[in-house]
């Protein structure tokens, strides 16, 4: 059953007329609208029977323009738009692009907000990390963590809607520090946190870490070598899987990261099982900084003296920060003018989901699903 | 970056540094061959990010800008080169690999060519699609009315 | 087991295997082909049932039509039908075709003429219940050569299949 | 004819043996009734039980706890549009999930619900199951090739191929379990479902502690390959649904879909009977051989009674525990009668007459509701297989184990 639309691409999907018998070559098409590719994303797979002989991205659905708004809006207007490309790590966007413009502003946050600013961007990575589970989870065909996961996740967007009215979508941070101060009860909330999710982060390797069916979808699959991440741009817990340890927030630290104690998990063989692992170590990582922030908060004010109307000198920067998918950058171009000439967002899912074909060549369509899970995209984020 | 300077001489236009981050600004007809040197010789070995800049007035309108870093340098490089309205630029596919799709981002809405790009199609937009909307001259809701009328069957998308 | 309408069955199994193994070389698309060869060994195993071998008929549904004819569907799907259904059905062999058929016939109605004398005395009735004993004690004792052959023919068979395959991968 | 219908009440043997047509035709009503519900309860209790692993309630809102859902469901079911491909092969398409339905209700003619209670027993019982549930495969290649699609198309390809390795393992493994048929007294095996469990009765054994532990190993390998065969987690992967959408039934909708699923439980169901029948003493009640005697006779025939009972008191807890807001009185109610009706049931159970005849029954139930049970476990706790994985463990791991058993229990059953 050959597919009727041709269209151009480097698989050479308008195949030549098959003979009679030589018909084993077929092309599925994934998605866009696929239980398993994490919202639009479009895979175009050639298979030999189950084996992957190709594949190609077919991207774009979600796109937003968000570079485009950016250069139409003032600084603080196009705050609230971050957000939305990584939506399940809006608070990680945020801070990269407070901290990019105020770098342009030549600025630094108090360090009370620094400290904030990292409670609540671990926060969101242990939220992150707990959705991409759950759905990796689910995706090999595990239901179970996907509510498990769910749940305690919940408790994280309990503490951001106290703190700032949004749940997902949280705006969080402002160019200069923080808008809010935290909410009585904000540290309570959060030791409470962190006392409660551990066992729960256990239950989840309980389920999975030694469940041989788990161990066996996930070991050897999708590997990629250390080389073979760096050529591509490969950040994020996908890079450190494959032995390179190396995490923005101790290479080059920002916010209040340099203050914490923490280490940098890394894998050996860079196949989904050790990304697995990587980020089952991360949470327990994002705890212990939570932990020693929450404790060492200081006191002080929250917001830098910053103008009402922003206009930065004219000159450009590049911030990045180690968001949970990766290295997410904001390369930003001033005028001197009230809105920014340029925005250039640098998302890590959009780089990472490059790596698939790599990942997924010559192995079975059922790896598919587990790379793309793995690789933990965001479509928002890959298109913008 | 002061040996680049003296073996390429005037090829090398600038080297600052603001707000602590390294830039150097390239003659378009040696960026390619410096930024093979950077990847092999310096070892810049991850292109963190491509993309490039509309100033419509200018002589040369596009600023290319490449990212990188160095993992056994910890170290960060700004590299900038101005292109023409019609010019191409040799790819860097061949020097990093992930340039692959970024450099598709940047044709997809700036409209620069790259020369031997191994599959220089539209990324983000549909293939069909006219215009470049990351330049200046395409306004923020201007769109392909043709498109929209033939493949979403409405009148207008706005 | 008392039998119950034996001559209706017997003539509704016949027409049904009959009608379906005309259907096989009469369907254009081959799976309906397969479809309509299953029915008929379906009937065939009917028949079985009504001889008194349980046995063989239990044997008839899981294999042919639950194993082979599995492995035929597969074949035949994976293989592009879009060129099968243009090429002619009737090819031009239908002349042999006829002479075979007329051979066949012609040793039909010759059984059918000499009757029962062909045919070894062989129909002291056996016990139903012990069907499937009666069998095994035959395959395992008189005809224990033939049955060892076959299996090892079977073997090579297999042997055979897997390292044709095996050269393609 | 009133005399025709409760002589063979006395009488001992099933009524296909007996060739009473009538009592026939009213054994299949029952059997196939009874299995509809069956597959309606299951589905219930998959989703509730299911959910319950998962932190989650599952339904609640059609009836008390949603014992209502399925009802609901079928209602949903039935009346949806039901859409057929335009490409599709329509013939084909229509077939399908009725071969599916056919061969997994089929089996339910030979399975022996007690020593009466089967609709027929066909001295090749065993084999006539093996080989009508084996044509469920072709409903499964019809429709995925019928609907003209890709997803259909590769899930049918992984169902058959898994359906067809897996018979084999499960085929050595029934053939193992005839072979102690053969060690009995009389000297000869049967193929025969209710010989089966007659022959257990005879050598006091369950089949699945004889030989320990062959007759054990081949119980697992039975039981691993039951779970492959009805396509279930986690060797779901003809239907897994993060990889193709749906497998083979992706394009089917409405009545046609729910065909595959009836078809599916069914033979969930029937397979957990043979499980039941060969290894783990069919209809027979726990240690027959052990606690003899008039007494303990008594204490097993009373325990159907007191589980329904028992059930009636959940329910009546559920009552007392709902809220006594107005809003809820309709559940209240409802449940309170659900309640009534289990305890009722118990209590008529308790009937000499019918504790008698009905004994044999909740038995062979129980042991197959344990069966059904672990299938959810499975789904709330594995992952899933890839497709050689499942293979292999098919082909490397369960065919050698239970060849090997087969040729022990052939070796151990002449020497001992």
């Amino acid at each position: 059953m050959p597919d009727s639309t041709p269209f151009p691409s480097q698989l050479e999907l308008s195949q030549p007329e098959k003979t009679f018998l030589d018909s084993n070559e077929l092309i599925l098409n994934m998605g866009p609208q696929h239980p398993a590719t994490h919202g639009v994303l479009r895979v175009i797979l050639k298979l030999d029977g189950e084996k992957v002989l190709g594949t190609e991205c077919v991207i774009g659905y979600l796109h937003r323009g968000v570079e485009k708004i950016g250069e139409n809006r003032t600084y603080a207007m196009f705050n609230p738009y971050v957000d939305r490309m990584d939506y399940v790590a809006a608070v990680s966007n945020g801070l990269g692009y407070c901290e990019a413009v105020e770098k342009l502003l030549q600025v630094e946050a108090p360090r009370r907000a620094n400290y904030i600013r990292v409670i609540l961007t671990e926060l969101n990575r242990l939220a992150s990390h707990m959705l991409w589970l759950g759905t990796h989870a689910l995706d090999i065909g595990a239901m179970t963590p996907l509510f498990y996961t769910f749940r305690d996740r919940e408790e994280i967007l309990k503490i951001f809607e106290k703190y700032c009215g949004a749940r997902l979508t949280t705006h969080a941070f402002r160019i200069g520090g923080c808008l809010y101060e935290t909410y009585d009860g904000f540290e309570r909330d959060v030791k409470k946190f962190i006392d409660f999710v551990p066992p729960k982060i256990d239950e989840y390797e309980e389920l999975l870490t030694s469940n041989r069916i788990w161990v066996e979808r996930t070991k050897n699959v999708g590997k990629i070598s250390a080389d073979d991440c760096k050529a591509l741009g490969v950040t994020g817990p996908v890079l450190r899987a494959s032995g390179v340890k190396w995490d923005i927030r101790k290479a080059l630290p920002y916010a209040a990261y340099p203050e914490f104690a923490f280490e940098i998990p890394v894998g050996a063989n860079g196949d989904t099982y050790d990304r697995y692992l990587v980020r089952m170590q991360e949470m327990r990582q994002s705890l212990a900084i939570i932990r020693q922030a929450v404790e060492g908060i200081p006191e002080g004010p929250i917001m830098a003296k910053v103008p009402k109307v922003m206009k930065p000198p004219a000159g450009e920067v590049y911030h990045s920060i180690e968001a949970p998918k990766g290295e997410l950058g904001y390369f930003i171009v001033s005028d001197g003018s009230t809105q920014p000439y340029r925005v250039r967002v640098r998302p890590p899912s959009f780089v990472n989901l490059q790596a698939l074909d790599l990942m997924v060549r010559g192995q079975l369509v059922a790896d598919v699903i587990a790379v793309v899970g793995t690789l933990d995209i965001v479509l928002g984020e890959v298109d913008r | 970056m002061t040996k680049l300077k003296t073996r390429y001489g005037s090829g090398v236009r600038e080297a600052s540094s603001y707000v602590g981050q390294n830039c150097l600004i390239l003659d378009s007809s040696i960026t390619h061959e410096i930024l093979n040197i950077l990847c092999q010789e310096e070892e810049f070995d991850y292109c963190v990010d491509l993309t490039a800049v509309h100033y419509p007035k200018r002589e040369k309108p596009f600023d290319l800008v490449w990212i990188l870093y160095s993992f056994p340098r910890n170290q960060r490089l700004r590299v900038k080169t101005m292109l023409g309205e019609q010019e191409s630029f040799p790819s860097s596919v061949p020097i990093w690999s992930g340039t692959n799709w970024l450099e598709r981002e940047v044709y997809d809405m700036f409209g620069i060519r790259f020369d031997g790009h191994p599959d220089l199609r539209r990324i983000l937009l549909p293939e069909d699609w006219k215009g470049h909307p990351l330049r200046k001259d395409y306004g923020i809701i201007e769109q392909d009315q043709q498109w929209v009328q033939a493949h979403l069957g409405i009148e207008s998308g706005q | 087991m008392t039998p119950v309408a034996t001559p209706f069955f017997f003539y509704f199994l016949s027409a049904l295997t009959l009608g379906s193994a005309f259907l096989v070389i009469t369907c254009k698309n081959a799976v309906h082909s397969a479809l309509a060869l299953i029915l008929g060994l379906l009937g065939q195993a009917g028949l079985y049932l009504m001889l008194y071998a349980p046995f063989v008929a239990g044997v008839q549904i899981m294999l042919y039509a639950g194993g082979i004819m599995v492995l035929f569907l597969f074949v035949i799907m994976l293989v592009n039908l879009d060129r099968a259904l243009k090429e002619e059905q009737f090819s031009r062999q239908w002349l042999a075709g006829c002479l075979a058929a007329i051979i066949l016939g012609a040793l039909f109605v010759g059984v059918l003429m000499r009757g029962k004398a062909l045919f070894p005395a062989s129909s002291e009735q056996i016990a139903e219940a012990s069907n499937t004993q009666q069998i095994g004690e035959l395959l395992y004792g008189p005809y224990m050569f033939a049955f060892e052959i076959a299996s090892l023919l079977l073997l090579v068979a297999i042997i055979g299949a897997v390292v044709m395959a095996k050269k393609r991968i | 004819m009133l005399d025709a219908l409760t002589s063979y009440l006395s009488s001992d043997t099933t009524p296909g043996q007996a060739g009473n047509v009538l009592w026939a035709l009213i054994y299949i009503l029952i059997v196939f009734g009874g299995v509809s519900v069956a597959v309606m309860a299951m589905n219930w209790l998959e989703r509730k039980a299911l959910a319950h692993f998962q932190i989650r309630l599952g339904p609640m809102r059609v009836g008390p706890h949603g014992l209502l859902q399925p009802i609901a469901d079928a209602i949903k079911l039935l009346t949806k549009e039901d859409i057929i491909p335009e490409r599709a092969d329509r013939l084909v398409f229509w077939i399908a999930p009725l071969i599916i339905l056919c061969a997994s209700f089929a089996v339910y003619v030979v399975i022996p619900f007690g020593p009466t209670h089967a609709i027929t027993d066909l001295n090749i019982g065993i084999l006539f199951m093996l080989g009508v549930s084996s044509l469920s495969v072709l409903g499964v290649v019809m429709a995925g090739w019928a609907s003209n699609s890709h997803y259909p198309l590769i899930g049918s390809l992984r169902s058959s191929a898994q359906m067809i390795s897996y018979e084999v393992a499960m085929g050595m493994a029934v053939v193992s379990a005839i072979l102690m048929t053969s060690l009995n007294r009389s000297g000869t095996g049967t193929l025969s479902m209710i010989g089966i469990v007659e022959a257990q009765q005879q050598q006091q054994i369950w089949y699945l502690f004889k030989f320990f532990p062959l007759g054990f190993l081949a119980f697992v390998v039975f039981a691993i390959a039951m779970v492959a065969e009805t396509n279930r987690a986690p060797f779901d992967l003809p239907e897994a649904e993060s990889e193709l959408t749906a497998g083979f039934h992706t394009e089917y909708s409405g009545l046609r879909w729910s065909l595959f699923m009836l078809g599916e439980y069914a033979a969930m169901i029937a397979v957990s009977s043979i499980a039941v029948t060969l290894w783990l003493g069919g209809w027979l009640r726990p240690f027959p051989n052990a606690l003899t005697g008039a007494t303990w006779d008594l204490v097993f025939s009373l325990v159907p009674g007191f589980s329904f009972l028992a059930l009636a008191a959940v329910a009546w807890i559920g009552v007392i525990r709902m809220p006594k807001d107005p809003y809820f009185r309709v559940q209240t109610l409802g449940l309170a009668a659900f309640g009534l009706l289990l305890g009722l049931i118990g209590l008529v159970l308790f009937a000499p007459p019918v504790r008698e005849r009905i004994q044999d029954i909740f038995w062979f139930t129980a042991k197959v509701a344990f069966f059904m049970y672990m299938y959810i476990w499975y789904r709330a706790t594995f992952p899933r297989y890839r497709f050689d994985q499942l293979m292999r463990v098919g082909w490397k791991v369960l065919l050698p184990i239970s060849l090997g058993v087969l040729i022990g229990t052939a070796v151990v059953g002449v020497v001992f």
